[in-house]
């Protein structure tokens, strides 16, 4: 069956659901299976949504994201591409430009460079390049990080590069039910939207999650867990690192507020700010090398704009400034419960 | 189970207006006398808004100019051919069909002058922006084409790339996704001998541009240029087929750039006045200027007329242009999102305070 | 003036073992029998190997692989074409042709072990170290080509990718320059029919990957993948013709990845076993087995004693690889420059510190 | 007249030269001027070292930096290349793997995006990858940043992503006394160098240059003006820029330090932590976006490693969030000597 995606319904889908979690009946579901059915039922809702990448078709994505849409929704509207991601994004951006809503996926986060000049050269500056005659409504989704043991350039966090040339969104979920307001909401906006789905956790753990549709919207950080003492920032699979490590801080009698940033940018700068000047300690955490990853951001804002309220300095745990480490070696890179419970041993001694 | 032949293929080259202007008769195309002479008038206008940028140029009043000088035929060809609905995806010396699509001769001139609203076209003008970087329009061009597949309109995509743009990565992986998802896309090299001082022979070891279909299994054809028939025949063939849903062609277009790469540029430098002076005589408005002229559909008072008349047309659009009103410094940050997120807004205050406004 | 045809062009395809074992005598190349029954030996040992890294795979021992099986024909046969100075750039299934030429056994294992010595290659063995980004690796071995032009030196670089591999402008790129420079380049594409999931046809619209070539004014030549003595052939007429200094070959080897993509793959999902069983019987071991049995030069006992000395020489390599010590975590900082500087320095001793080292 | 590139002198050049520009005679030269002499010189004494990119040969490049290198070096040596910035970086890369030392021009910064997967997976790569067996003694080159009524595209400073992703030493000179020992450095050095030309200055003034060859170090920051109140931390034309403010300053009765950092990897952090140490305030500029720009890094490592000394926030003076305006604007998005001042004036006020 395929649905003919010129018939748009008038107005679009994007007013019709709530903007957060209804009531309604809920399912148990990993983060991959919230991407799948989020996806499943954005393309149901508005026909101009269409899926294209390399094996997301008939194979149901490398990762089993995008497991039975072709099925469900045809080949107009789930696209098994040539291997070439930089066709692949400069097609969906003109496709974007002319009236569909491509949701692209990028095999690997490591394999995004050779679509760097699409995605920055173009996907972001089109709308102000033409002053709002053009826009590009599109959404990359790319597993990102480490953890699975992979081969070189597959367990990549490149999220830095996006963040300083300036026109895309870049949203990284730690939740089932984040994943699914954030990814409809993505889906749904205007402009172009990075979506890095943290692999490492795509099967880690279930949630409830709510079987109508729902959005979450981007700039606003969650705060999964509220504390006095520290303030702990992450995004994507770090959340659960963060958590844990907040468990066993708990224990020694520290009681660590975790940050869940959710959206990079625009960034949730104010729910920081407020935690940081709570706690007056802080601790970044990331697993991108450390030198020029986003965290220096975050140090940096909070020194233009809680540096008086800081009784240490901000620490960061991140990956080290190498290359990320084949997989016998990766678990040393990669930031662990420990060693964020140690930077935070740092702000409480300094 | 020898040796086996498991492909055969062949680039024909298509000419049909001479230099002295003389035509092929049997392969000459049914256009009206108006539209041949809409041709030539168009072909005039934009040497001469040409020139002017130039000129504006050299006067300090416009930014960096790429002139289209002698290549001025297959854009009054595609102008003709393409119909309403089909897109102009531009490489950066496709100024003369956007502005037969439509464009304002003053937007564009804004382009390079400096000004982002020069890329604000009129709604219903299906012209993409200017894309700087060498070959990667040629990867909307299929976008465009795949998207109007799918979304089943007969809108046909028209992508512009020069003879350097060949060689980036961005051209193959633009002709395979439309070979492969048999877009609504028509591929015009505009083989104008030179990437600013490389010439098209250390470009790519090919005999010609066009055989680079034959990597992707889709037609391609090479034409002279510099002959507005021919190209205007390769347009058509390559737009109905596309059209018809039979997928992409690539059309090489042999011409030459008559002037610098750019204002910054000397060619000078780099290449013999001689070259230069022998493709002045192969010039595409010469040309056609001489078959009306046998024809008796052009003569001198009504070249003077339309000098006349271009003439104004320009001053028009340079007036038009130096009456904008200045850009405004919030259009910094206002089309960067649908939506202006807060930090943005911050740094546009922060420059608003500091320009005093 | 009309319409002229500007290029002629055709591919060719070579066979010359067939799947019952006979060959065609005239395209017969020479080659003696110690060298047709080493490329035997050797192909029965990469399906040893390969089929050990799987089962290691299975159990624990060995992280993600990617099978050869199938594809043995091709990288045999090189083996025996190249010139000891000759370098290869592999993709990521010639395991086979980096055991031939020189790469340890059990440091290639490493790698796919998760071990980054495992491309810590000896000094004399001209092997490049797997390239993940697909197709990447096809640009250098078009700058290897022209770096060995440059110095004068003798050595040609034959290069791997997919069929997949050719539809990133990287292949595009590397096909380009080595046409311009006239690189002492052999590109080989083994074209396994699938790209992960997507299907040969899926991937260009092209009938053959062999033509592409014509896109870079470059011979090209389709080869049956799975018959050992056309690959030769053909890799002797490319790695000759390269080291003569006329330059690049494309050379389309036809073959068939037996297995799935990798060990996290299930081909299951998206192929039919019909498809499959028809490649078994095309098998390019059997196929030389038969021949060779034909000519007298391989029998059962031939075969039981190859196959002992094969499971021992796999067995020793496994033992190697876990012999090794473990990798030493200061590893992780020591490479990334000729000397670390401070930064580093001080990140890794923070790593010690926490491992207690 | 062509060298062979084959004939190596035994044990290379680069031990033969002093670290330092020596005594002798000097040369007033403009800073693209000092490139195109360095080149020259670097590919007398070595003949490894090859000029390669788009117009380099005939042409001199576009701005004239290579000029005159094809008729004294011959085709072999200068090498005109195609219009595509993966296949020159990434032949670069092999040639450099196997006994060349390729100069690479980038004709603007903005066109780098389509060589990053060769630069970033590749060139930053091969040594860790292959645990030294190979290497990439390779240079490239690019005018960058803004301030010549470019077009778009041409005006930008993609620093940090080059930051973020080890392996890749990146140096900015802001003279022609730096750049030329610094690129001879650079092609010295045994692993791959980004070599940041600020195009602005190309030919803003010139500096008695010595004329014998010597090498500046990397990872060395200048202080071209020492200071006691407040610190400006800059590279590349923004150097300039934070001369001037500090002329102004001065006026004011406030003593600027102006540090030079001249290579962002490796970082020269001990002179800058220094000079903020005794400064207590510090001002950092750069040209790219503020977000996750260098800037960001530098903050974060004073918050490290000198917060107990700040006496304000560090303050960042940058481009802004946005795409880089075309020509009619440019003005206003770059940072001014007025910005920097202002930025100085507000940690003095704070
Ligand atoms: C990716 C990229 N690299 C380099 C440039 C600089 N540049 C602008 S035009 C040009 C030459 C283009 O040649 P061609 O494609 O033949 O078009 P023409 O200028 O002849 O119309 C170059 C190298 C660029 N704009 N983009
Ligand atoms: C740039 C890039 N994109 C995607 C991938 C993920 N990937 C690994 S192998 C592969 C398919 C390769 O197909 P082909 O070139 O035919 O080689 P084969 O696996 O069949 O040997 C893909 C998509 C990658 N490694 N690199
Ligand atoms: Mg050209
Ligand atoms: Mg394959």
């Amino acid at each position: 069956m395929s649905t003919r995606l010129a018939e748009r319904p008038e107005g679009g889908a994007s007013a019709a659901h709530p903007v957060t979690p209804g009531e309604g009946k809920t399912e148990r579901l990993t983060i991959v299976r919230a991407v799948r059915d989020t996806l499943a039922q954005e393309m149901e809702l508005d026909p101009r949504v269409l899926v294209m990448g390399e094996d997301v078709g008939v194979n149901g994505g490398v990762f089993r994201a995008t497991e039975g849409l072709l099925e469900r929704f045809g080949p107009e509207r789930v696209l098994d591409t040539p291997l070439a991601e930089d066709g692949i994004v400069g097609t969906a951006v003109a496709m974007a430009m002319t009236g569909l809503r491509p949701v692209v996926e990028i095999q690997f986060m490591g394999f995004v460079y050779p679509a760097v000049n699409q995605i920055l050269a173009h996907a972001a500056r089109i709308r102000n390049r033409t002053r709002g005659r053009y826009h590009v409504p599109m959404v990359l989704r790319m597993p990102y990080g480490g953890g699975i043991h992979a081969p070189e350039s597959h367990s990549e966090s490149y999220e830095a590069m996006f963040l300083n040339a300036p026109g895309i969104k870049v949203v990284v979920p730690s939740t089932p039910r984040d994943t699914k307001g954030l990814l409809a909401t993505a889906i749904r906006d205007e402009d172009p939207v990075l979506f890095l789905e943290p692999k490492r956790v795509y099967r880690a753990f279930r949630e409830d999650v709510p079987v109508d549709p729902y959005t979450i919207p981007l700039g606003e950080a969650a705060i999964p867990r509220p504390g006095e003492d520290v303030t702990l920032i992450a995004w994507g699979a770090m959340v659960r690192v963060c958590l844990d490590a907040a468990k066993v801080l708990e224990r020694e009698g520290v009681s660590a507020e975790v940050v869940d940033l959710r959206t990079l940018n625009p960034l949730d700068r104010e729910t920081m700010l407020g935690s940081v000047r709570k706690t007056g300690r802080a601790v970044v955490v990331h697993e991108a090398p450390r030198t020029a990853g986003f965290g220096a951001e975050l140090v940096a804002q909070i020194n233009e704009h809680a540096l008086l309220h800081l009784e240490a300095p901000v620490q960061r745990v991140t990956g080290f400034d190498t290359v990320f480490p084949y997989a016998r070696l990766e678990k040393l890179y990669l930031p662990s419960r420990e060693r964020v419970v140690q930077a935070v041993r740092r702000t409480l001694e300094f | 189970m020898p040796r086996t032949t498991v492909l055969r293929a062949s680039i024909e080259r298509l000419e049909i207006l001479a230099p002295d202007g003389s035509v092929d008769g049997e392969l000459m195309p049914a256009l009206t006398d108006e539209e041949m002479t809409g041709m030539y008038r168009d072909m005039v206008r934009m040497r001469a808004y040409d020139a002017k940028a130039v000129k504006l140029q050299r006067q300090g009043r416009m930014g960096t100019w790429a002139s289209l000088k002698g290549q001025e035929a297959a854009q009054a060809a595609f102008a003709v051919a393409m119909a309403p609905e089909d897109w102009l995806v531009p490489a950066i010396r496709e100024q003369g069909l956007a502005l037969a699509r439509g464009v304002p001769g003053h937007v564009l001139y804004a382009y390079w002058a400096g000004d982002e609203r020069g890329s604000f076209f009129p709604e219903d003008v299906r012209v993409f922006p200017t894309a700087v970087p060498i070959g990667s329009q040629l990867i909307h061009g299929a976008g465009i084409g795949m998207s109007m597949r799918l979304q089943g309109q007969d809108a046909v995509a028209v992508t512009f790339g020069g003879d350097g743009s060949t060689s980036e990565g961005d051209f193959h992986e633009a002709l395979n996704f439309a070979g492969v998802f048999k877009a609504q896309t028509v591929f015009v090299i505009q083989n104008n001998q030179w990437a600013i001082s490389v010439p098209r022979v250390s470009q790519s070891a090919a005999e010609t541009l066009a055989q680079k279909a034959i990597a992707y299994g889709i037609p391609g054809i090479q034409v002279d240029g510099n002959d507005v028939f021919a190209v205007y025949v390769a347009a058509r063939e390559a737009l109905d087929r596309a059209r018809r849903g039979e997928g992409p062609t690539l059309i090489e277009s042999v011409t030459y750039r008559l002037g610098d790469h750019t204002t910054a540029d000397d060619a000078g430098r780099y290449r013999d006045p001689e070259e230069v002076a022998a493709w002045e005589t192969r010039d595409p408005i010469l040309r056609l200027r001489r078959y009306l002229e046998s024809r008796g559909l052009w003569d001198e008072p009504r070249e003077a007329a339309l000098a006349g008349e271009v003439g104004r047309w320009v001053e028009a659009q340079v007036e038009a242009l130096e009456a904008m009103p200045a850009p405004d410094p919030g259009d910094i940050f206002r089309f960067m999102y649908a939506e202006m997120p807060p930090h943005l807004a911050g740094q546009m205050h922060e420059l608003m305070e500091e320009v005093g406004s």
